[in-house]
């Protein structure tokens, strides 16, 4: 009997992740998010957004993707993911610096000139 | 599965890959695939030619189609003239003519161009192994875990070498060792019971018991697992006849508890067996 | 402060040329260093080092699966004090000046060739070829701060410090690009294959422990104070508790 | 198939992106030209970027391959002892199974020269 109340106490056994799983999809998502910075940096400079306005743009665009990994999930993101706020703030600046290059080359391209 | 031929050439890579990863051997199958379909396109392999061919070529040996093989390696060694791999290649054609000492000549020039070269040590067990010296082969085995010992793939042919000598309690220990390199393998810990189960013992029983448990904890399909944990269970009902009553109480739930599960798996089979297999399976009975 | 107007031609003779050339240049550098980088040859006592560790590490973390007795088998096998593996194998300490090492040497002197010269050199000739040019403006106020990182060949004091000169645009691209080449050039193209053929690496010679008799005692204080908890102790109660809640 | 679609998908949005850009290079020199001030892009290219900026993000996140489940359990519930068991490194060639190839030769073991005498 006493075995049973222990079993009680102790919190329940972490999960297990499969590495190889976990290392393929954060290559996805970090593919994703790459090309989301390049495309929506030129969309931004395309519109001709200045000032916080393009910045706003950024936040739009890394929102508008973690929604659609949410949808290509499903209803249990959890099989996929360890986490959705970390899904949505990782990378955050790493991506910003290749927005902010994307939206300065196509708005000198468009705007500029 | 019978008709390879209506898979396109993308298909077949696709297969042939999952086949890879998932180190499923069927030859026969993949010397199929290349006849039927592959060898139209040897210009279209794509990215992982070269991984491809060497699963063909294995293939291959494995279906005694040696010319066919070492037409390959031929080709490969003229690509790669002085790939250490390819000359591994050539080494398991030796082998699979039973020219033993020609391969061992080869894998031993390997080692000696690069020391660290693990797969032609391997090589060199399995050469022993197919002659039939399984102790030679455990005594090379247990060499090369000296200096390569997070290779879970050695400790697990270890294991099966151990256990075809009969020699439970080392088996036992390679068997752990592999569980400390997968523990959430609900296979390895069904593995470490059996053999537990095999030594006997009051002690052992109760090991293989936890183990058997571990492994349904982990996969609930598992049904050699839960076979197991009814026959240790039972066999610890029988052992405890006299002493503490609190443990043989268990052991004889954990007996009913499996022979319930077995049950209502066999029920849950006999479900999806249409009728008329039914039918036919009682005819055949008669 | 009026709007400057740039001439179309610089969009197309400077500006597009700029992006191009850094682009090509970082796959072709690419490219290069696969060339250029030769396999390490690796010494069997490394290998067999670095083994040892993951084996240990191994135990410590999964040794909760494990009975009482065979974990403390295993541990006596690393630890004891006569014939234990950390205290009985001897292992010299790394030599600290990688100087000394001509291996090493050449290896900082290919990712110098591969890294630092291209960008050097092609950085000078676009400095040459393109000089002088405002290519384009960023579309956000910066402070005057930025004007020397920005405007780089252009000295003057009164131009807006979002105006971008050719030279820092250059330099932006290389910096700002980099994300984009894994993108294009993926973890593991086409030309690592043919590599992997070549001289086939045993998979497992990867972190080398720089100083194995360092990490050996390091391993050897981790193992000493792991404690053995029996994490199967109450797996038959589970079992059946789980199974009980499931059907009802 | 399924990613081939995904595969136009982004060819097509990447189009379309870069006809709104050249729209818009073309409206600016426009305005230039007839000397007016710049204020905002006309809706419809606004809108053809934004939507093209959508497609090609929904193309290049199904042609980045797919997810994988991260629960180790998932996978290593459908390996079987049998795939879990069959080591490549191990392979021996001289199984059972090779007296079934057509132009198999047994050869003379060992036990058979003892027979003879």
């Amino acid at each position: 009997m006493s075995a049973i109340v222990k079993s009680k106490d102790n919190k329940p056994e972490p999960i297990a992740y499969s590495d190889a799983a976990l290392r393929n999809n954060a290559a996805v998502v970090e593919y994703c998010r790459t090309s989301m910075a390049a495309l929506s940096g030129s969309t931004a400079g395309v519109l001709g957004l200045t000032g916080l306005y393009g910045f706003a743009f950024y936040v739009f665009a890394v929102v508008i993707l973690w929604l659609m990994f949410m949808i290509k999930a499903g209803s249990n993101w959890n099989k996929y993911y360890k986490s959705r706020q970390s899904l949505l703030t990782s990378g955050f600046f790493g991506a910003l610096f290749t927005y902010v290059l994307f939206w300065t080359f196509i708005y000198g391209m468009v705007h500029v000139y | 599965m019978d008709s390879y031929d209506d898979l396109s050439h993308s298909e077949v890579n696709d297969l042939l890959r999952k086949w890879r990863e998932n180190n499923e051997r069927k030859s026969s199958d993949v010397v199929a695939l290349w006849m039927n379909v592959l060898q139209a396109h040897s210009n279209k392999y794509g990215n992982e030619k070269y991984v491809l061919l060497e699963q063909i070529i294995y293939a291959m040996l494995d279906c005694h189609l040696y010319g066919l093989a070492k037409g390959l390696i031929y080709i490969l060694s003229l690509e790669f003239p002085r790939s250490l791999r390819v000359m591994r290649y050539k080494a398991a054609a030796l082998e699979a003519e039973e020219k033993y000492d020609e391969a061992l000549n080869v894998l031993d020039g390997i080692i000696n161009a690069d020391e660290t070269n693990a797969p032609a040590r391997k090589r060199r067990v399995a050469v022993l192994k197919a002659q039939g010296l399984i102790h030679e082969a455990i005594k090379e085995l247990v060499d090369y875990l000296k200096k390569f010992m997070s290779d879970a793939e050695a400790w697990q042919e270890l294991c099966e070498l151990y256990l075809q000598v009969q020699e439970y309690s080392r088996a036992a220990f390679c068997a752990e060792e592999l569980l400390l390199h997968q523990p959430h393998n609900h296979l390895m810990h069904q593995r470490l019971a059996d053999i537990r189960y095999t030594m006997g013992g009051i002690d052992n029983m109760e090991l293989a018991k936890t183990y058997y448990c571990q492994s349904l904890k982990l996969n609930p399909d598992n049904v050699r697992a839960l076979l197991g944990l009814f026959l240790v269970a039972n066999n610890l009902v029988g052992h405890y006849k006299s002493s503490g009553s609190s443990k043989r109480k268990e052991a004889w739930k954990l007996s009913q508890w499996a022979q319930s599960r077995v049950t209502a798996k066999q029920r849950e089979a006999k479900a999806k067996l249409g009728l008329t297999d039914m039918m036919l399976s009682l005819s055949l009975a008669e | 402060m009026t709007e400057l107007l740039l001439d179309p031609n610089i969009r197309v003779w400077v500006f597009l040329p700029i992006v191009i050339i850094t682009f090509l240049v970082g796959i072709v550098r690419h490219y290069i260093s696969i060339i250029l980088s030769s396999q390490k040859k690796i010494e069997l006592l490394q290998v067999q080092d670095s083994q040892v560790m993951i084996r240990a590490r191994l135990l410590r973390e999964n040794g909760k699966y494990l009975p009482r007795q065979s974990f403390a088998m295993r541990r006596y096998w690393f630890n004891n004090e006569d014939t234990g593996y950390f205290k009985v194998q001897k292992r010299a300490a790394a030599s600290q000046n990688p100087m000394t090492d001509p291996g090493m040497m050449t290896d900082m002197l290919k990712g110098n060739v591969t890294n630092v010269l291209p960008m050097i050199v092609i950085g000078g000739w676009i400095n040459w070829m393109f000089s002088g040019f405002l290519t384009t403006k960023v579309p956000f106020p910066l402070t005057l701060r930025f004007k020397p990182m920005l405007q780089r060949g252009v000295e003057l004091a009164y131009l807006d410090a979002s105006w971008v000169s050719s030279a820092s645009w250059y330099f932006l691209n290389v910096f700002g690009l980099r994300t984009i080449y894994t993108l294009v050039l993926g973890e593991n193209n086409a030309a690592d294959q043919s590599k992997v053929m070549q001289e086939q690496m045993s998979g497992a010679a990867m972190a080398m422990p720089p100083d194995p008799k360092a990490a050996f005692k390091a391993e050897w204080e981790a193992l000493e104070i792991t404690e053995h908890r029996w994490s199967l102790a109450n797996v038959e109660s589970d079992l059946l508790a789980t199974d009980s809640s499931n059907s009802l | 198939m399924d990613s081939s679609i995904h595969r136009i998908i982004v060819l097509v949005g990447f189009i379309s992106l870069f006809h709104s850009a050249f729209s818009a290079a073309q409206h600016r020199t426009y305005l230039r030209i007839t000397s007016q001030e710049f204020t905002t892009l006309p809706l419809d290219i606004v809108l053809q970027a934004v939507l093209s900026l959508f497609a090609v993000m929904w193309g290049v996140l199904n042609v980045a391959g797919n997810l994988r489940e991260i629960p180790a359990a998932a996978e290593l519930n459908n390996t079987k002892w049998e795939t879990q068991r069959n080591l490549p490194s191990f392979y021996i060639f001289n199984h059972r199974g090779r007296a079934l190839a057509c132009n198999y030769v047994p050869s003379p073991s060992k036990s058979d020269l003892d027979n003879l005498e």
